[in-house]
């Protein structure tokens, strides 16, 4: 029982990371109607930025790692809407193109690790060591600064949505464009914002899940299609969906994972989105799956 | 203030407005009639930078904006009250109307904009909290309307604000419309119908079929037998 | 008994109801005109009987339900439509989208169980509408009129009873717009076709059809002969406004 | 890629046409002759023998996807599955139940047609979207559950290997000997080729191309919308299981590996190069693919690194491929030649903007 617990908690702290990561991915596609395929490969470069800030080629603190790593995310992400997906916005196969698009750019990252870095896994070292005893149950301090860290910036994000000026006009543009244009908000801006918006959290998921898992240049594809797995089981572009379905997958995750080993987390994973969209097919919160 | 001169536009080939040309003078409140599907709407998207015109000129303060995106023209002071509204529709009726004040030069008064347009339809001030979604007909329309005053618009493309409101909220639209005519608005309008607005109007235009068939001051407009055979197909 | 039959129909979108407890019926033979102000629901009436959209209440032809059937079905019991905008198959020749109606459409059966001949041959179809001379054209090089006209013919080929043509007019010439009426006569005079029209040219409905439904807010105004109809003060109420005219 | 497909070539009515001679069966054609005749050409040339044999069954795998994402519109990202569950069903009967490698064919087709119909069943109901993001998941789940199906025999991570090569009356085809080989996938690669081209050359085909050009008239025409996609999704996911039975005992050996990036990434580029909605580019895209992958082997890591930055700059500068760039040069050519007939020329369009 006690056991049991200590996974839970586990459990409901991977997925609160696991929101971070699926929300960049569905606000990326609610206000930007962007399906980035290359999600997981920011994923990559986040952790692997971390790493040469805090392991590889300097020694810096954790929290000036995040200082400095975010920022850059978030601008690659602009980048890569202004270079890559505002071009195609005039297509009429937008959709198409994007996820072409978008698979090239994950493979060529991935790759472009792979050649600065090797093949061979890297693994970030834990924030903190230790554990603490609460109540009877052992929990590490590793986790619960994981936690708290994720939770922070999933409130931030939050408010920065609900209050922010910017925040609402990505929510307006997600509501509606043309009432987005009507009130003067300029829609390419707020595309690349968004954009690298979602990087932005992505990576923050990459430096804060690396320590648990190891760092190879394709890992990212793991958690692409986590995210994938997440955001079309909550519902695509609902951020309430997507809490709800990260924590409970996050604690499938974990009680899987601890009584049948992590390889047997995706087949359940899958199971349950299967299950999912059996009863509801536009995943929990969706509204607009079916073809109209 | 504004003039448009020969403009043409289309949706994909089907050409939705044929070589239009009009004028609003500073201060005037000019309407625009004729049957749905007659390219009304289009006309005002067009001004209003929603849409691209395929040839002509738009000019407003003697600059030409046509092919301008929207946003620089709102920022202009040209605002857009579309007939399908456009609310945010997960937003509350404050969010919705706070949004309204998001070009640069409207932020500065956004305070002294929130206070007139809560004058103006003081119903809004009780409904701030609601979701927009939330709204009967009649409230949404006020919103609407509200959420482009908050632009601190000089003129205002009005597209049918009339549409699905019972008779009595419809007048009292459109006296709303008469009082920021009186406040130096400028004003463009467009209905299907010439009802009690007509009569309130500084000039007329009557559109058919993408054409303008008929213009001219409201006492020559109402008498002709052009209203007749536009809206009735008969004469 | 009525070739179709609406029996209260109610189409609701969100709290919306796009079509309101609507019913009327249609006689084999007749021209059928719906007009009323933009969002009355016109179209909707449209997608409801072409099996886009399926609503409450019943539609029946010849005394059969089609409500709920998918649109493939429906146009195989004999009833075929144009749209709005026309969007003919692009990558085809004109003859080829005639083919498309010709060979999808027809292979059902009507409603009363017989099997309807296919077209032996589309020249006559071509030539009827006028558009010979450009079939082994790419439609994408069209012109609007010859698209409506190919999505009219392609309506056509698949042998329908029921014919229903939406803003068949918009966006034409003068012109064009008199030939299209003329061809509208023909189809109902000398083919027989019962004819549902939508249209926002007054005058064209005024002039061409037997009946003239109004709808407004989804619902139906007044229903009948379409001068009276147009002289109706409730009507020029609602498409002229105020109490002009 | 609605814009520009090659123009249909026939439809019901004018059936003969689709026999007839034009580009499209031309250049099929002449490709199918060439390889036919390369055996004898290169002689024992194994290692090119091998790039040939390996790009054929690619060929056939691209062409078949494009049906779904050229002509029907219909994002499937899981096409590789197809082909990796194809493989291993061919060579667990074989290796696991002793059959016949041959009957491994039929096996390798009938898996890749029933799983794309069961793929298919409840994500054709949605929008296009929703297909791309759920035939994905599908397609990364699968190598995770091929890794955890040792039970049933998949052999887990290691795969299966070796596994029994076809023989042809008593004789073992052996890698010793490519001309077999070469053949055998010469022969699947037309049977692609040629239900690809009358897939879309028929009256069947005509009705997926009506429906990705302009659907609600093509239903209104009647045309059952689930019923052709659900078709012609079986049609694809067949060619490709069948060619992933091929490849399992060609290769003699298939592990979750196949389901790599790498291999996703290849195809990609081979129906992009060659063009998307081009027939039959996408299979020559698979030639060009193969021998340029070869050539940049001493490249190693950089090879992917290539082909990823491939991707992205023909999405963004030549959307249109091999064939749309023929398509052009044509264009030029018929335009420099015919510019006296220039009054049939169609009148340009006016290219507003849209709703």
């Amino acid at each position: 029982m006690r056991e049991f617990i200590e996974v839970l908690i586990t459990g409901i702290t991977i997925g609160i990371v696991y929101f971070l990561v699926a929300v960049g991915f569905t606000l990326c596609y609610g206000v930007g109607r962007v399906l980035n395929y290359s999600y997981g490969s920011f994923f990559t470069w986040g952790a692997y930025l971390a790493w040469v800030l805090a392991v590889g080629y300097s020694k810096l603190n954790y929290v000036l790692v995040f200082v400095i790593v975010l920022p850059i995310m978030f601008f690659l992400g602009v980048a890569v809407d202004q270079v890559l997906i505002r071009p195609l916005r005039k297509r009429p196969e937008f959709d198409f193109s994007v996820i072409l698009v978008t698979l090239g750019l994950a493979v060529f990252l991935d790759n472009l690790v792979l050649v600065i870095f090797g093949a061979r896994t890297k693994s970030l070292p834990e924030f903190l060591t230790g554990s603490v005893k609460l109540g009877g149950f052992t929990i590490s301090w590793q986790l619960i600064a994981m936690f708290i860290f994720a939770l922070v910036v999933a409130v931030v994000l939050f408010v920065f949505m609900a209050r922010t000026r910017t925040g609402m006009s990505m929510r307006a543009v997600a509501q509606d464009p043309t009432g987005a244009r009507i009130v003067g908000i300029p829609l390419f801006r707020v595309f690349a914002v968004t954009f690298g918006i979602s990087t932005l959290l992505c990576g923050a998921g990459g430096i804060l899940l690396a320590p648990r898992f190891f760092m190879t240049p394709t890992g990212g594809w793991t958690f692409l299609v986590k995210a994938l797995i997440i955001v079309i089981a909550g519902g695509l572009g609902s951020l309430r969906g997507t809490l709800y379905a990260s924590f409970m997958l996050g604690i499938i995750e974990a009680i899987v994972g601890w009584k049948l080993g992590l390889l047997w987390v995706m087949p359940f994973w899958f199971l349950v989105l299967f299950l999912v969209l059996l009863v509801k097919p536009a995943g929990l919160f969706g509204a607009t799956a079916r073809k109209g | 203030m504004l003039e448009v001169e020969n403009i043409n536009a289309f949706y994909g080939e089907y050409q939705a407005i044929h070589d239009i040309s009009l004028k609003v003078a500073e201060g005037q409140l000019v309407s625009i009639f004729g049957p749905n599907g007659h390219g009304k709407s289009t006309l005002l998207k067009t001004i209003c930078g929603l849409m691209k015109p395929a040839s002509g000129v738009i000019r407003f303060d003697g600059h030409e904006i046509q092919g301008l995106p929207s946003h620089k023209l709102v920022e202009m002071g040209i605002v857009l009250i579309s007939e399908e509204r456009h609310l945010f529709p997960e937003m509350t009726v404050m969010e919705n109307l706070r949004l309204g004040a998001y070009a640069k030069p409207a932020r500065k008064k956004e305070s002294e904009n929130l206070e007139f347009v809560f004058t103006m339809f003081p119903k809004l001030k009780t409904l701030a909290k609601k979701r927009a979604l939330s709204l009967s007909g009649g409230e949404a329309r006020m919103l609407a309307i509200g959420r482009g005053l908050m632009s601190n618009a000089k003129f205002l493309a009005v597209d049918e604000p009339s549409f699905g409101l019972a008779p009595i909220l419809r007048v009292q639209v459109f006296e709303q419309i008469v009082a920021l005519r009186d406040r130096g608005l400028s004003i463009l309008l467009v209905e299907q119908t010439t009802g009690d607005i007509a009569e309130m109007s500084d000039y007329i235009y009557l559109l058919e079929d993408g054409r303008i068939a008929f213009s001219g001051s409201t006492d020559q407009a109402l008498h002709d037998d052009a209203v007749r055979k536009v809206f009735l197909g008969i004469t | 008994m009525a070739l179709l039959t609406l029996e209260h129909v109610t189409q609701r979108f969100g709290a919306l109801a796009a079509v309101n407890d609507l019913s009327f019926e249609l006689e084999e033979g007749e021209v059928f005109g719906i007009a009323g102000p933009n969002g009355a629901g016109k179209t909707t009436v449209f997608n409801l009987i072409s099996g886009f959209l399926h609503g409450s209440g019943r539609i029946l032809l010849d005394g059969k339900r089609i409500d709920g059937l998918p649109p493939h079905r429906v146009t195989h019991l004999g009833i075929a439509r144009t749209f709005q905008i026309p969007q003919p198959f692009q990558s085809m020749t004109v003859v080829q989208n005639l083919r498309i109606g010709e060979y999808y459409g027809s292979q059902g059966r009507t409603a009363d169980g017989a099997r309807r001949a296919p077209w032996k041959d589309l020249s006559g179809l071509i030539e009827f509408v006028g558009l010979q001379g450009k079939e082994d054209r790419p439609v994408s090089s069209l012109k609007l009129y010859d698209k409506k006209l190919t999505v009219l013919a392609s309506a056509l080929a698949t042998r329908p009873r029921l014919v229903m043509l939406d803003e068949a007019l918009g966006g034409l010439s003068a012109v064009e717009a008199e030939l299209s009426l003329a061809l509208l006569q023909r189809l109902n005079k000398e083919w027989g076709l019962t004819v549902i029209m939508i249209e926002h040219l007054m005058s064209a409905l005024t002039r061409s059809c037997d009946r003239l439904l109004i709808l407004n807010n989804g619902e139906a105004l007044r229903l009948g002969e379409p001068r009276a109809v147009v002289e109706d003060p409730a009507v020029i109420e609602c498409l002229v406004g105020g109490k002009r005219a | 890629m609605k814009r520009d497909r090659t123009p249909v070539a026939a439809l019901p009515g004018d059936r003969p046409k689709a026999l007839r001679f034009n580009r499209q069966n031309g250049i099929t054609l002449g490709l199918v002759v060439i390889l036919a005749l390369l055996p004898l050409a290169l002689g024992d040339s194994t290692y090119t023998m091998r790039l040939l044999i390996v790009s054929m069954i690619w060929g056939g795998v691209a062409v078949a996807w494009d049906l779904l994402l050229g002509y029907a519109g219909i994002f499937n990202l899981g096409q590789i599955g197809f082909f990796a569950l194809g493989a291993y069903a061919s060579a667990m009967l074989s290796q696991n139940a002793g059959l016949n490698p041959w009957w491994g064919l039929l096996a390798g087709a009938a898996v890749g047609a029933v799983l794309a119909v069961l793929l298919g069943l409840p994500s054709l109901r949605m929008a296009g979207i929703y297909i791309a993001l759920l035939t994905l998941a599908f397609y990364e789940v699968l190598g995770p559950l091929l890794t955890v199906g040792q039970a049933v025999g998949t052999g887990g991570k290691r795969g299966i290997s070796p596994i029994e090569p076809y023989s042809i009356g008593g004789h073992t085809l052996s890698s010793g000997n490519q001309v077999p080989w070469f053949y055998l996938a010469l022969g699947l690669f037309v049977l692609c080729l040629v239900v690809c081209y009358f897939a879309i050359n028929s009256r069947f085909g005509a009705s997926f191309i009506a429906l990705h050009d302009s659907e609600q008239f093509a239903q209104s025409l009647g045309i059952s919308r689930y019923k052709v996609s659900l078709l012609i999704v079986a049609i694809s996911g067949t060619l490709t299981g069948l060619m992933g039975a091929f490849y399992a005992h060609y290769t003699g050996v298939v592990s979750p590996r196949i389901l790599g990036l790498e291999v996703f990434i290849y195809l990609v580029v081979m129906v992009l190069l060659g063009g998307v909605g081009k027939f039959p580019g996408p299979a020559i895209g698979a030639f060009v693919v193969i021998f340029v992958s070869d050539w940049l082997r001493a490249f190693e890591n950089f090879r992917l690194l290539i082909f990823g930055a491939l991707v992205v700059a023909l999405v963004m500068l030549a959307p249109r491929g091999l064939m749309g760039a023929l398509d052009s040069v044509q264009g030029f050519v018929h335009h420099r030649r015919g510019r006296h007939a220039a009054a049939e020329a169609p009148a340009a369009e006016t290219d507003g903007p849209k709703p």
